[in-house]
């Protein structure tokens, strides 16, 4: 049996079929294709592609913290060239939707990957500028209006699929930094990405990844997300949002699309239970029939407000 | 979050995907040592998949600690799976509160277990908490025409293990730290079979602490012994989707709750 | 028996008996008297005061989040005059060492309450300008470090009183903020207090909170604290520190010190247990034993490394 | 996190301060209607010291949900004390799994109670899950020369406490949303009285859902009859400390953890 969902979205004009996604860096073909029909997803959104293989951060890359974890991984990832033979074709050719999200540690490191993708079968780009994990790029771009706004404006033109810009927590204002994103030309904001975080080994004194400070991620989150969604959505009434941030369960997605998401990521939660993300789609397709006016919106592409 | 199975889960599995996070039984949790417990969980699906060296994850109720607490398939009795633990932190602390009749959720089997073949010999060289995934190997081998067992083990105190293991290896041979440690225990099974004129044509497993593991996979170079080596990792998911476990071997970085936790001593290139 | 206590700490020249402090806002002397003898704490940072009596939020003023709570109590208090001749006479006869936590809407607020407690005897004085929940001074003071620098400027000249900075969690980079407020004068600096945040109610599709959104403290928070105490320090060697946020434990609290901070102050662990800062400065007495490097550094002021 | 008593806790308590969060015993758990529980847990200091009105912040062993639940306290028997509560969310639920021998972390008794006075007739009015604090009123007014009480009591459908309350009580009036709500008993209460000819001069103790109490409180005002009123609101510590749970009252912002629950409608001036 496959799925017939009620309730549907759309995300910069691209219709999803349920409003879940799984979030960049916990969705893994190999490892979760065996746990459920990836085309049943609202998206598929991968690990972060960069233009040649990197090998991440040293381990340990993750450490427990309270209701969340704290991972370092550095957006190890085996480059664009192994991306577009090897997952991208064997998600499409499942029927998965994918958001292919793109890490970079130069503007010309991102370019370079907008390039290749350019002419591929992605659905949707998701240019991840927020990594807390790596020394440039990353976090760096995406806390800073102009460089971002420089960014986009270069990568815009380079593809005609939708690009979605990814957000991170750790700025002081998340209006500017997605306004600039907007004004640049991205079609839709996720948001958001990890909260910087450490965790120290009270045995030895030291910290405890072996990339000192990681991203915190998880229902320790929530709330910090859902603030940052509503925020955005205040200031930008029109722009589609992918809500990403500690969503466990269908109850947490709803929030995120009442703070004004058009559609949502699900990431940690996929960690700890492989098959959470269509679990969370399944039981919010039930939750949204008794919220018709949610769904309305959802399904015209508009918001809650 | 104890799941109770959802429409989802079994949707899934009715389609031929693999089980997912779900709650187990707990049958029966008894200690074996200061700080040691045996858990036995209720699972058909476990019991009939795991192989040797292969984990499950097990996760706390307690919803503040929410990464897996993996742990190595130590032995399947019916549609019981074994697990035998120590006690090191918080997390491990909450399992050992269990009873039977509660509830665990767990998730595998996951992981790539030990190559096991007809007709071998195997040496099990476990250290610590590595011996239960050994325990299984021996249950394991014991079911295969031809193959045989000698556990090698070393305890840090109590020889918690040999009484079980004994169920299912012919020999065990063991030592605690005040009396020497795993490399003492395989020269000595080495002089002993050469004194007896027993074949030396042996494979080792092996699983305890890193730097006994290394030990082990040096002294069987030496001895031109090929051998398997369960890895330990800090994990995220545990089963392969995250990119946290990794482990360096002589073709890049490996997962070990994916491509291991089992390497051979070559992959590694120890 | 009044506890021998093994290990001290001095913050900006002030010996505390340990290093555990009250954090602000959560320690209210009619309450939390009645449990714990307050001289025995390290130290007691009070609620925030401000120059006229303030109402605060609507309610509800709280909800719990997943290892932690938002809360948008929005500073009422009684005014500093009020202070004055109630809540700080009666901590000091009773022996405690007082951190007042100053509050305002505008730098003429500060200033009026700097001015009032120049003479008094408050021990230090806390300058809050991270409080996410007032909409005027607070965080938006924080997050500038040239308003902020020009604020302290203003203040520190009015008194003798050891001034330590309270910093918000809410900035892009702590550092500059860091730096801003100890140019300025400020002897210490204290981090960190709550991360904007908020829930929606999905029965209504509205804000739970009166202020739609307030501050998330507790566990959930515990990794990025220890994360900005840690680069601070890094980048400030020698600034007294003191680490707040989602210290429940005194392992928490030796997070913190091993981060970098000088003493800590415990906040969301207290309303859940009114003995938890004073069961902490027992548990880290104990603990520190085995640790005589980092209990060396303690007393003499300095800090772990 | 259940808190074994600590040494700092037995030191503070042996210094005269009140005692702080604790581990107390579960005596007992039944349930009394749909989603309706009764928890009895042990805990001597406050089966002594809990007065009517007064309430426990009670704690979850999930660390993920911190907060304290406010409970009423029911009523005391000798080192008894007991809860009734409903299941209204995911807290409530997991207190409605605890079983006796196991352990709840408990503060209190929390709050300003009830003024209740010798020679008084007391109407206890209480709607839902407002009824328990009444419950405990009943019985202490019981112990009190010459008080005595009529409970008056409106549920959602099932009567689940009057059995309970007659125990105390020397006469129920209760009734349910199909028939009718509490301001209709307290007019057949007045016209009976009237008819009988027995004294009207009583005062109303209430606790149910702010709408229901606001009635009351204009229907006592309108037959010159006091009244007080036990509150709910949100709350951060329920001890006092961090002013989460304000009520407006004509003296300002008040504290319902600690100048209250229990106000009189003078002072909220309902
Ligand atoms: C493949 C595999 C098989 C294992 N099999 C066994 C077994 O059969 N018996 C046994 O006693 N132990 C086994 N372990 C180790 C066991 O997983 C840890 O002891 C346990 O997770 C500790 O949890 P805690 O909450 O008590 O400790 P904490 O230190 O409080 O845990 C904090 C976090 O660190 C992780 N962690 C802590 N120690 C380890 C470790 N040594 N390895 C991996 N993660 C760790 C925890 O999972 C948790 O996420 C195995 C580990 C792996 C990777
Ligand atoms: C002084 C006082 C006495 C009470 N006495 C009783 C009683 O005797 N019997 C009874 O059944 N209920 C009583 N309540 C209500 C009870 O506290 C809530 O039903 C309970 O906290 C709900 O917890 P939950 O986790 O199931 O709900 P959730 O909605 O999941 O709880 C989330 C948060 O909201 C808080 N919360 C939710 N509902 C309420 C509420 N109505 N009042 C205050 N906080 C709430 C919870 O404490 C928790 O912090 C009392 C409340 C107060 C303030
Ligand atoms: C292990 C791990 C790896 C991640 N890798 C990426 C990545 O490659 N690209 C990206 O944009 N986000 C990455 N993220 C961030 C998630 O996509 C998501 O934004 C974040 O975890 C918050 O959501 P959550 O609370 O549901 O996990 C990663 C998160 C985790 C936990
Ligand atoms: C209810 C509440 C009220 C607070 N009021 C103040 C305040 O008045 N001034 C201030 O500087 N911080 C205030 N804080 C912030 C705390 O002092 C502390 O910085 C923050 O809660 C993080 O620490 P924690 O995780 O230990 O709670 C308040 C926090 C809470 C929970
Ligand atoms: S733990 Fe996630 S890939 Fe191995
Ligand atoms: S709940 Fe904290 S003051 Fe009342």
């Amino acid at each position: 049996m496959v799925t017939e969902w009620k309730h549907s979205t759309v995300v910069a004009g691209v219709p999803w079929k349920n409003p879940v996604g799984t979030a960049s860096g916990t969705f893994n073909l190999e490892a979760c294709g065996r746990f459920f029909d990836v085309s049943e997803m609202g998206a598929i959104s991968t690990k972060g592609v960069s233009p040649v293989p990197w090998d991440g951060n040293p381990t340990p890359r993750t450490v427990e913290s309270p209701s969340g974890m704290v991972n370092a991984v550095g957006l190890q990832n085996p480059g664009v060239d192994h991306y577009l033979v090897d997952e991208l074709p064997k998600l499409k050719a499942l029927g998965a939707l994918v958001v292919t999200n793109v890490a970079g540690h130069s503007d010309d490191d991102y370019a370079q990957v907008v390039e290749k993708l350019a002419d591929s079968s992605a659905d949707m780009l998701e240019i991840n500028v927020s990594c807390p994990n790596v020394s440039h790029g990353g976090l760096s771009v995406g806390s800073d209006p102009l460089v971002l706004g420089h960014l986009i404006e270069r990568l815009r033109p380079m593809t005609d699929k939708p690009m979605v810009v990814k957000l991170t927590p750790n700025v002081t204002d998340i209006v500017p930094i997605a306004r600039a994103a907007v004004d640049a030309g991205a079609d839709a904001l996720s948001l958001i990405n990890t909260l910087v975080g450490m965790s120290i080994d009270i045995e030895t004194g030291k910290p405890f990844l072996g990339n000192v400070t990681g991203g915190v991620s998880g229902p320790a989150i929530k709330p910090i997300a859902v603030a940052m969604v509503w925020k955005t959505r205040q200031a930008l009434p029109d722009i589609p949002i992918i809500g990403i941030g500690g969503i466990m369960s269908a109850e947490d997605a709803l929030e995120h699309l009442y703070a004004g998401a058009n559609a949502v990521e699900v990431g940690a939660a996929a960690l700890v239970d492989p098959l959470a993300p269509l679990r969370i789609a399944h039981d919010l397709d039930i939750l949204l029939d008794s919220r018709p006016q949610l769904a309305e919106k959802l399904r015209k592409g508009q918001t809650w407000r | 979050m104890i799941t109770e199975t959802t429409p989802t889960t079994r949707d899934c599995v009715s389609k031929g995907f693999l089980p997912t996070r779900r709650p187990a039984l707990v049958l029966e949790k008894k200690q074996l040592d200061d700080g040691v417990f045996s858990l036995a969980v209720q699972d058909s699906y476990m019991a009939t998949h795991a192989r040797a060296g292969q984990f499950a994850n097990l996760y706390l109720r307690d919803l503040s600690r929410m990464l897996p607490r993996p742990m190595g398939v130590a032995s399947v009795h019916g549609d019981a799976v074994q697990f035998i633990f120590a006690v090191v932190g918080e997390g491990t602390q909450q399992l050992s509160g269990l009873q039977s009749g509660d509830h665990v959720d767990i998730l595998g089997p996951l992981g790539k277990g030990f190559d096991i073949r007809e007709g071998k010999h195997y040496l099990l060289a476990g250290g610590g908490l590595g011996v239960p995934p050994l325990i299984r190997a021996a249950q394991e081998i014991q079911s295969i025409a031809g193959a045989h067992t000698t556990a090698i083990f070393g305890y840090r105190r109590n020889h918690f293990a040999d009484s079980i293991v004994a169920e299912y290896s012919e020999r065990t041979l063991s030592i605690d730290e005040s009396e020497g440690n795993v490399i003492d225990l395989l020269d000595r099974w080495e002089s002993d079979a050469t004194a007896a004129g027993e074949s030396t044509d042996v494979e080792i497993l092996s699983c305890g602490p890193n730097a006994m593991m290394k030990a082990v996979a040096q002294w069987a170079r030496e001895h031109g012994i090929a051998s398997q080596l369960s890895l330990e990792a800090r994990m995220g998911c545990g089963y392969g989707t995250c990119v946290v476990c990794v482990t360096p071997t002589v073709d890049g970085l490996k997962k070990v709750c994916l491509d291991g936790p089992v390497f051979t001593a070559q992959q590694l290139g120890w």
